[in-house]
């Protein structure tokens, strides 16, 4: 069974205790834990209202992040606002710290949309799910932030399987040549789906970076704390001019791959268990409490949350389907004849049946 | 006799392969324990082994270079590209490397080796999993393409594409790996005498004599769906599953419109430069002169597989293929 | 004026192009100090310096997907991938991403690169150095995929590419790149009124009346030279160029047949599933009526691109053109 | 301008002087020195001669291998008669060392052919022109022969430049998780056409394979001992089960890229001369009269290259163009109606002008 190995970089200890490490400290304030907490539990909210949400047919598909909120939540509010992300599918967290409607985000997964928002509102791009795409586009990124002197740094993130695929090598070779202020978390949650890291890595991955001559750390991503601490110091590291650095966050992924894995299939209850007991919501909660925390901050984030629900509930139903011409808009940004001509055959054609019926799909997986 | 879903037939011709020829190993992403996405490969690992069912790392270019390697030591790799989607990343491998070893080499190396495919939309999935990228393949001299349209040919087809000299690219029709059949599913197709030797051959999937429907893989049943209704408007549709894109059966198609005099040609991928358009460009070289009207065609749209919730108006249906059948009668 | 080849044409327009627009970035193997292994970006490193003219680690995912990343950031990178066979291991990026990024973005990024590929045969060049892939770009919508046939084309088909704001993906007829032409290299094409807005227009390469022959890119050239002869014989045909293969321009070529009702489609790519099937099948349908003849098609053969001591038996030459013209003056 | 590092595993100065090594040691007769001596002057003459018959139009192009041939002849010399080699498309002294007859080699430089040998009949695989795509085979290939209880190695070769393609990546994460019996060398030849390592590696590449989860050893490439005494460390440690190995030889590309190149414009003379004096033949020669070897034996070695020189000069002009059956054989393994169709269509249509011309290409490069 898969247990938590101890060369972890850590802060906060899931019994809630905060410890020290050698390398990295963190200067923070309980309110400042307490914001954090704040963030872990709305997310943890929406990505259960989101599975819900599957559940009762309002989705076609989720991907849950359960487990994984405090890896995203420290990377997230470790950023400053000029940054930009390119994340994989999952970084519910992280989109929230960019200021991401929740809601938004549903849309890929009703089927509404391919997208969902505007990466530029919220200098946060579309998820993506061709694993390791996203990676050299971050990297492309960061290279015209050098000739524009930006001085902001990239975040993108990938996943353990994600790791193996070239395109996320070949991003390593050019933030390394390019010396570019790309950040590479890979959130190590145990699994590719059903493949285990055994299946997917001899040695662990953040040693990857090594060898494309840039740092890699290895944190407790379970542990908020720890997380900010290190994701902090990497940005910082970019963005002074001295490359990129590779984050793993060792986690784990509590649900299932999506609303459509069934992971009792490939692994052990025992093991989500364990997992369970070092989640990273709750060692914060212990912290809290063993700093007397009053139960009115529980109760108005409990409250937040439940209007958050409400809200992701009552905004997934809104969310409209494209009509015909919002189809094929935007297939090009300047008129294309091919795309003008069956856009308007399908016009005439659905205009026999008075508009475009609404969809049925046949199957479903 | 049993009945089996498109999905459990595949599984059950995966089976016959590996029991008939130990060097047949199949790699895919989580194909082993999970069975695939699809659970085609449901059970085998634990049946064979993780030698011979093989879940390795999240790299397709890595999957497929490896399983040609292993082809080049006699083995007979059957990969599975979760999907259609995320065969590109191996494109360069199946271009520079499936495609040509064996012309390279002059005959010396044979690649006997499959590439699975789940492909096509109609399932409500999100972007990335609907594609219909065949013509890609199709246009890549040294591969063969095929994609059966029910769970019967499914089963005897994989069994005769695992046992193929050449590298196969075998699309499966996702939409329809829940549809049943009833198969005898003892039988090992390849102890049969025709072995493999129909494998690329078309079928006529319903007899007609006004008009002629070709498709292939998901749109079959469709256009056997639209000839049922066009049945009741007294219009006599014959339908054609072509079952291989190359080798493409054009004798079995002449024939069919040398007799119809009208062709109608249905796939999802967009029309644009769509296989549809080698087989419109095709006959209509072949059938100048026995052409009543031209060949429609009816298929996907030229844009990027748009969002699930309007998929349906992405998608060739029921009523746009009786809709190009009425425009190619009126000629 | 001045007499420049090809080659030249498209350096001269890449520096134009850069001077016009700081956010101009040349991305490719060998592009720097070597000048490319066509010399077409010669001396641009040396002017603009490295951060303008990048000659990257060696991986085409990477300098494609990197480029999609400066792209959204609103640079305008244009990449040289060094011959068309090496293309492929950038095909994930830009079927899945370079195509498709904008319409998945709802407009919100939009990407402005281009894609220079130096594509076709007749160098006698080893393989995979002279292969013609334009049908998988074509067939793939989010893609503009263009091609220019001559020096004077090549250099204000390349300023108008970068000008763009969509993806284009620009093959360049490595075998014509030194044919010469006299050029007005002083002008910067987008300071012309028309800016881009003929980029995708077909050209009438010469005027005919008997037969319209359709070609792009390389075989344009021969297409002229198919012509010429013809001439002799008493033949007058229409030579098209098409420019541009997605979009493309159909009321152009309809035209023509419509005049002719003969056309013969010429290019090096392999027949199967080629572009050339797409030109059939369209036209056929809008013309029906009108053609006098079925489409032919003058084509690449279904194999991988050959030995380079036999390309010239795979390759579509004059006598071959003439042979189909004949064939189709027959009907 | 670039000069060799001090960190080199290195068993002969190129003095001439032999030297000894902390982890590698070779015992070897002269007599063993003298028969790798004679591997290396001939292949250099093998060379020179291309070179020569691509001046005078008999070969379209060829791509030279002088400078890298202490690194080829060491990898191959080491190799046993099992063991199979996926070569990049530089690797003329490994096919020496494994029996290919140079003639075949030239078939695809001059146009004749895409392959030109029968891998099976040398285990040694056809060149492959797509950078890294052979390293993925040769994993592959390995990854078979561990189902065959084999006990053999693979080998399989790349440059540089070739270090950065996702597919050499990818191959590095296959061999590491299935503990697969290659050996990866890396031959460092400084230069990818005309990108210097600057442009292509942030840290030296033989530090690549440590994330991978496998060792990388660094050697002086043009000391044929050293080479020899690494490849065959290599070799046994994956065929004792240890899995893959890196070998970076750290060489130098005397001539051009290809006879296309024309390196005087991205790299000096001066360059180029400290190297010749680092020549991996020469440095032999000092060790041999170092140790009285007898004129002789450089006669007698002499007048081999002479004879192979005649052989390959007549060999070269006979090699036959494909017929034009030929040239339709092989698309497939079994019959294709197309390819069928097109092959009589061709072969009516060339009838009319008496078969198959003979060929004329337009331009060239
Ligand atoms: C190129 C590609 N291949 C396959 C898939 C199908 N797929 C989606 S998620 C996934 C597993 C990814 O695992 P990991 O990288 O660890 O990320 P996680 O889902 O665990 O966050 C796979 C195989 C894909 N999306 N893209
Ligand atoms: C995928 C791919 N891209 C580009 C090329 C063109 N090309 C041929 S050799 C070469 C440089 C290779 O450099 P390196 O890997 O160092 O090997 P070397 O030639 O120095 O032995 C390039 C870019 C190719 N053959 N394949
Ligand atoms: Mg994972
Ligand atoms: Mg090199």
């Amino acid at each position: 069974m898969l247990t938590a190995p101890d060369d972890l970089i850590q802060l906060l200890t899931h019994e809630g205790k905060r410890v020290t490490h050698p390398d990295f400290s963190l200067d923070i304030s309980d309110d400042e834990i307490r914001a954090l907490y704040r963030d872990l539990f709305l997310v943890r909210r929406f990505d259960n209202e989101a599975t819900a949400l599957q559940r009762q047919g309002e989705l076609a598909l989720w991907a849950q992040c359960q487990g994984q909120e405090a890896a995203q939540i420290g990377a997230g509010r470790a950023l400053s606002a000029g940054d930009f992300v390119f994340p994989s599918y999952r970084e519910h967290g992280i989109a929230w710290t960019r200021g991401v409607d929740p809601v938004q985000i549903l849309g890929m997964f009703r089927g509404t949309t391919n997208g969902g928002w505007d990466p530029y509102a919220h200098n946060f791009g579309l998820y993506t799910v061709v694993i390791g795409n996203q990676c050299l586009h971050a990297v492309g990124y960061a290279m015209a932030g050098l000739r524009e002197n930006a001085g902001d740094v990239v975040l993108t993130c990938f996943g353990d399987g994600g790791s193996n695929q070239g395109d996320v090598s070949e991003a390593f070779v050019f933030a390394g040549v390019y010396n570019a202020p790309v950040v590479f978390l890979c959130q190590n949650n145990q699994y590719a789906i059903s493949e285990p890291n055994t299946r997917q890595m001899r040695v662990p991955i953040y040693q990857r970076s090594s060898g494309f001559g840039f740092p890699g750390y290895r944190v407790d991503g379970n542990d908020v704390l720890a997380m900010f601490a290190v994701m902090r110091f990497a940005y910082e590291h970019a963005r002074s001019g001295n490359g990129p650095v590779l984050v793993e966050a060792f986690t784990y992924r509590i649900g299932n791959h999506t609303t459509s894995d069934d992971a009792t299939r490939y692994r052990d209850a025992a093991e989500v268990e364990y997992w369970k007991e070092r989640d990273p919501i709750l060692r914060v909660k212990r912290y809290l409490d063993s700093v007397k925390t009053p139960q009115s901050f529980f109760d108005e984030v409990e409250a937040a949350a439940e209007e958050l629900a409400v809200r992701i509930r009552s905004g997934a139903r809104q969310l409209a389907d494209p009509t015909l011409d919002e189809m094929f808009t935007n297939v090009y940004s300047q008129p294309h004849p091919l795309v003008q001509q069956e856009h308007q055959e399908m016009t005439e054609y659905f205009a026999q049946f008075g508009g475009m019926q609404s969809p049925h799909s046949e199957g479903g997986h | 006799m049993a009945t089996l879903t498109m999905a459990k037939a595949i599984n059950t011709g995966l089976r016959h392969a590996m029991k008939r020829d130990d060097k047949v190993v199949l790699m895919g992403e989580d194909i082993g324990k999970l069975g695939g996405v699809f659970r085609v490969t449901d059970g085998l690992q634990a049946e064979f082994g993780d030698m011979r069912v093989v879940d390795p790392p999240l790299a397709e270019s890595g999957i497929v270079g490896t399983a040609v390697g292993m082809a080049m030591r006699g083995w007979r790799p059957v990969v599975e590209i979760q999907f259609d989607g995320f065969v590109y990343p191996a494109f360069d491998q199946i271009v520079s490397q499936v495609a040509k070893q064996h012309y390279r080499s002059a005959g010396k190396t044979t690649l006997s080796m499959v590439i699975r495919i789940p492909y096509g939309g109609g399932i409500g999935a999100i972007e990335h999993h609907s594609e219909s990228p065949e013509a890609y393949f199709a246009h890549t001299a040294g591969l063969r393409v095929i994609s059966p349209a029910n769970p019967i040919d499914a089963y005897e087809m994989i069994q005769q594409a695992i046992a193929h000299p050449d590298p196969v690219i075998f699309f499966e029709p996702k939409r329809r790996y829940w549809d049943k059949a009833e198969i005898d599913d003892s039988v090992d197709v390849m102890d049969r005498p025709e072995g493999y030797s129909q494998l690329f051959d078309a079928r006529i999937a319903r007899e007609g004599s006004d008009l002629t429907l070709v498709a292939y893989g998901p749109m079959v049943k469709t256009c056997l769906e639209a000839a049922a209704a066009a049945a009741n408007e007294g219009l006599n549709l014959e339908v054609l599953d072509l079952r291989s894109l190359t080798p493409l059966d054009f004798e079995t198609v002449v024939r069919s419109v040398t007799k119809t005099g009208r062709m109608v040609v249905v796939h999802e991928a967009p029309q644009f430069a769509g296989i549809g358009a080698e087989i419109a460009a095709r006959v209509t070289e072949k059938c100048f002169w026995t052409m009543q009207a031209p060949v429609l065609r009816v298929a996907g749209l030229y844009m990027p597989y748009p969002a699930a919730r309007v998929e349906h108006a992405f998608l060739p249906d029921l009523d746009r293929i009786l809709d190009a059948v009425d425009k190619a009668m009126e000629y």
